[in-house]
């Protein structure tokens, strides 16, 4: 299969079994181009960027800016702050805007199906600010109480929504959450770190005011994500981090700022990063990824229906739109155990609380067995996982 | 590092064993080995911390003899800590001290423990020692 | 030469020319073992960090957690938090420590030969909190004026210093500085961007409480740097940003965090680059860096006469312990047009401001020319650069 | 693109000339040819953001035409100011705007300059024909 033959990682084998990736929902991992791009870079151009004028300086300050410039394109977004990833991205807009914007009283609604990095900087901010924080139940289907997303709105200036569940792979109603929000003048964050990989997204169609993700979950490097940020938003924002690259002018009685995205980018930049990820950009645009999607939470589905009817408790629907993540639990077999199992047949799963506690609570579980596909796994090695569970079941179950 | 009888052959034992789904098994096995630390008396100083799942351990020393209680959820865990007790259980502490995390790398189970926080068996390791340490 | 061989960048062609990489203090670049490391990671280990347990997390979370086990051994230190550079180091303590430890009236003491990373934070942090900075000046010798100091000290809970002068090459008297400010009770946070690549720094030794440096300015990749923490100062640190892997456990009702150096290290990792710096680390531990730097010192002290016999201003004294950084400027050619007619030959100079602002407002001027020199550099190119200002002397002048 | 006949001969000019030592000194050559806008004049409105070092242009329209005052620090910057003015001073308008910025790249001067900060030339370009565009 033409995707496969791109991941050099893909050959390995791991207890001498055949790697078996499924844990993409953690991390994805890098065709051989990203890699490559990224080597051409230390060894043909590296230098910093900006304001300097040698010719390595201008061909790094061109690999950098064309990533933004890219994902300007991809997303269709005016503003694309670069980022260390969807957690700073996320703090960045607790501090940038949070802390520009809100004061004590105001009220940010978050749900209960939140990764930590979009409820941990909400719960310093509003400790530190007294904001109070709403958050909005999952239902027994796995779904958001929209009811109680109606009623929690009154006075909120803020809905942070994540696009697709990264324990439940639900992706949630987006266009309704935000039509309401915008309809009561309150912003919404979306936390894009799932969504991102498996759904093309127009930032402006969608309407949100700021998406945050990380490169390295849609096949790019570490180290880099990106929060899209809508534009009359970005001018209500105080600056980030201060330091080198964001500033204007600095003399000892005070400092101006660079007015555009330099503001939010203090210091040295993840040059041979973002020059990774616009090969990963490059590499994803050659593909169908609405067909891939398809093809993915299809395999999704035919492994929850096996999981169920061998008696494993799935959590997750997998319907059309959602991510090809799969979290189960079985009915004998510790979570941690089943995936030292797997692992010594080669198979990567993820086990523990995926950093959604809350979530956890709520569906009363202490942790998930979860299998994440994406677009370089094949249903063959779904068949393969739901075999290799059966033969651990029959050994150990 | 020489290890105690009982554990030396322990490790050649798992070492005479290459697949790796088998040895798992046989920590599993181990996993009888504990002497219980029964869930209701699970705290917050018994909690091992870093783990993935529930594991708890607790040291007395009786006649002048490390005696560990623990008890976890998850089986691998519970067999890692069948195995220390085989190690070290009946030891005088200053004998107990002496041993190293490193035969749970020996026997093959764990890829890397070093500074790692990839699994709990270091914690629980390092927690055990440090109740032991404070009896010496 | 040895040392030359392993940078695979140096071979490159500018304009025709052999490539003359004098823009050291800005970035280095990277011996090839740093890239085949990283190529090694993500064709074979890539994976999420921590809390994870098949074979890829672990040997993932074992590249990463050893880069800072190398930099607990290489500078003697006991706490190492990860950060994606100087800048962010910087940030982290201005926001970790000081908004848990400094509140109006409080006194920060800089020197006006700060880099903007150690300027605009505490600005930033001095109008949050009504904090008073005051600035060391800058001699006409370059150096700091140790009267004023002394003075500045009263009443000042944290001295901002940096270890080396990024435009200056100047080594502070750190060991005198540092222990003024602890007869005073006074922290002292050192910015070692430009001194921990050509100096060897036992930090426990040297005393500081806080020391922040960046990978990309010592053969390590884009993207990382680390900030080392006196083990009684980091207890009373708040966490910086929140999110991922800095957490103990999260509910609605509130966050409990970690209680060693990944509570400053939300989300996920610099895996990759830690993997790399590491490398780099290795790297540079078979060298002589007390010799190289003597050599490059050398270098520096000749370069900076040969150009003061030419009649250019020259910015720095080129001492033992300071670095191999020439500043200049030329009697006609502005400092643009020389770093392009520079470039036109294959050398890579920097002219600016340097990111350091009030230091040139002290010295009265708007920029220079830099060049600075690192392990690959030779007298043979240090010969050719003077050569070749000489011709552009000649024709331009 | 098409260029103004003046500018696109000079392109040539330019594009026969290998060395870039030897381009650089066309352009200082070009500084001669602005209309000098004095440094007495610069001011906040005139100054062109992002370039290292200073640089203003200030645009008014005489008789219908272009009219480009400038000046700058840098010869470089002053030569490519001196380009410019022989491509659009005295063209109307609408005409001068049809200018792309790749002219500097196509003469071999600039590495690089799309979404680049590295030099203020495209800031330049930018703050000039935003300039002009007021007129129309
Ligand atoms: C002295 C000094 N401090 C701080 C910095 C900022 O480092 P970084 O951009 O890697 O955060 C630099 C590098 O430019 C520097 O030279
Ligand atoms: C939904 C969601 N949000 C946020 C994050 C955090 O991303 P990162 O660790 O790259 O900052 C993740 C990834 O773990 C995620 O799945």
């Amino acid at each position: 299969m033409a995707i496969r033959d791109d991941f050099p990682i893909l050959k390995r084998e791991v207890n001498g079994f055949p790697l078996i990736y499924l844990d993409n929902a953690a991390t994805t991992q890098k065709p051989q181009i990203v890699l490559d791009a990224m080597n051409e870079y230390y060894t043909s151009s590296n230098a910093n960027v900006h304001r300097a004028v040698h010719t390595l300086a201008g061909e790094a300050t061109e690999g950098y800016e064309t990533c933004r410039q890219q994902l300007k394109n991809w997303f269709n977004a005016e503003r694309v702050v670069m980022t260390s990833g969807t957690t700073e991205a996320i703090n960045l807009v607790a501090h940038s805007w949070g802390r520009a914007n809100l004061s004590a009283g105001d009220v940010i609604v978050l749900t209960e199906m939140e990764h930590h990095s979009d409820i941990v900087p909400w719960q310093m901010l509003a400790e530190e600010r007294k904001i109070e924080l709403r958050y909005i139940p999952v239902l027994e289907d796995f779904t958001l109480d929209m009811d109680i997303y109606a009623a929690s709105l009154e006075g909120a200036k803020l809905v942070c929504v994540v696009h697709t569940s990264n324990v439940l792979g639900v992706r949630n109603p987006l266009e309704d959450i935000i039509q309401m929000a915008h309809a009561n003048d309150t912003l919404v964050l979306v936390d894009a770190a799932q969504g991102v990989p498996h759904e093309r997204i127009d930032f402006q169609e969608c309407g949100a005011d700021f998406m945050a993700f990380s490169a390295h979950k849609m096949c790019g490097p570490t180290g880099i994500g990106a929060l899209l940020i809508d534009s009359e938003v970005f001018e209500t924002m105080q600056p980030f981090m201060g330091g080198g690259d964001m500033i204007e002018t600095v003399t000892v009685d005070g400092s101006t700022y660079q007015t555009d995205e330099h503001k939010f980018e203090a210091g040295t930049p993840r040059i041979a990063e973002a020059v990774g990820w616009s090969a990963a950009l490059d590499w994803m645009s050659k593909l169908d990824l609405k067909k891939e999607h398809q093809r993915l939470i299809k395999i999704a589905r035919w492994v929850a229906e096996q999981l169920r009817t061998m008696g494993m408790s799935v959590y997750g629907r997998h319907e059309e739109l959602d991510s090809a993540v799969v979290s189960f639990l079985h009915p004998t077999i510790h979570s941690e155990d089943l995936a030292h199992l797997f692992d010594s047949r080669g198979f990567a799963v993820r086990t523990g609380h995926h950093c959604a506690q809350p979530l956890l609570n709520r569906l009363g579980i202490a942790s998930t067995v979860r299998a994440s596909f994406y677009l370089y796994n094949t249903i063959e090695e779904a068949q393969l996982f739901i075999e290799q569970l059966k033969e651990i079941t029959e050994r150990f179950g | 590092m020489t290890y105690p009888k009982d554990l030396a052959e322990l490790i050649e034992e798992f070492q005479e064993v290459d697949d790796k789904m088998e040895r798992l098994e046989m920590v599993f096995d181990m996993a009888d080995e504990v002497v219980p630390y029964p869930p209701e008396q699970w705290n917050n100083d018994s909690k091992v911390q870093g783990c993935q799942s529930e594991a708890h351990v607790h040291v007395e020393i009786d006649d002048g003899k490390v005696l560990l209680f623990s008890g976890a959820d998850a089986k691998l865990v519970q067999g890692l800590m069948g195995i220390l007790t085989i190690a070290i259980n009946g030891s005088a502490p200053a004998q107990a001290l002496l041993l190293s995390a490193d035969f749970a790398e020996e026997m093959g189970i764990l890829n890397s423990l070093s500074p790692s926080r990839s699994n709990g068996f270091r914690n629980m390791f390092d927690k055990v020692m440090k109740e032991i340490r404070e009896f010496v």
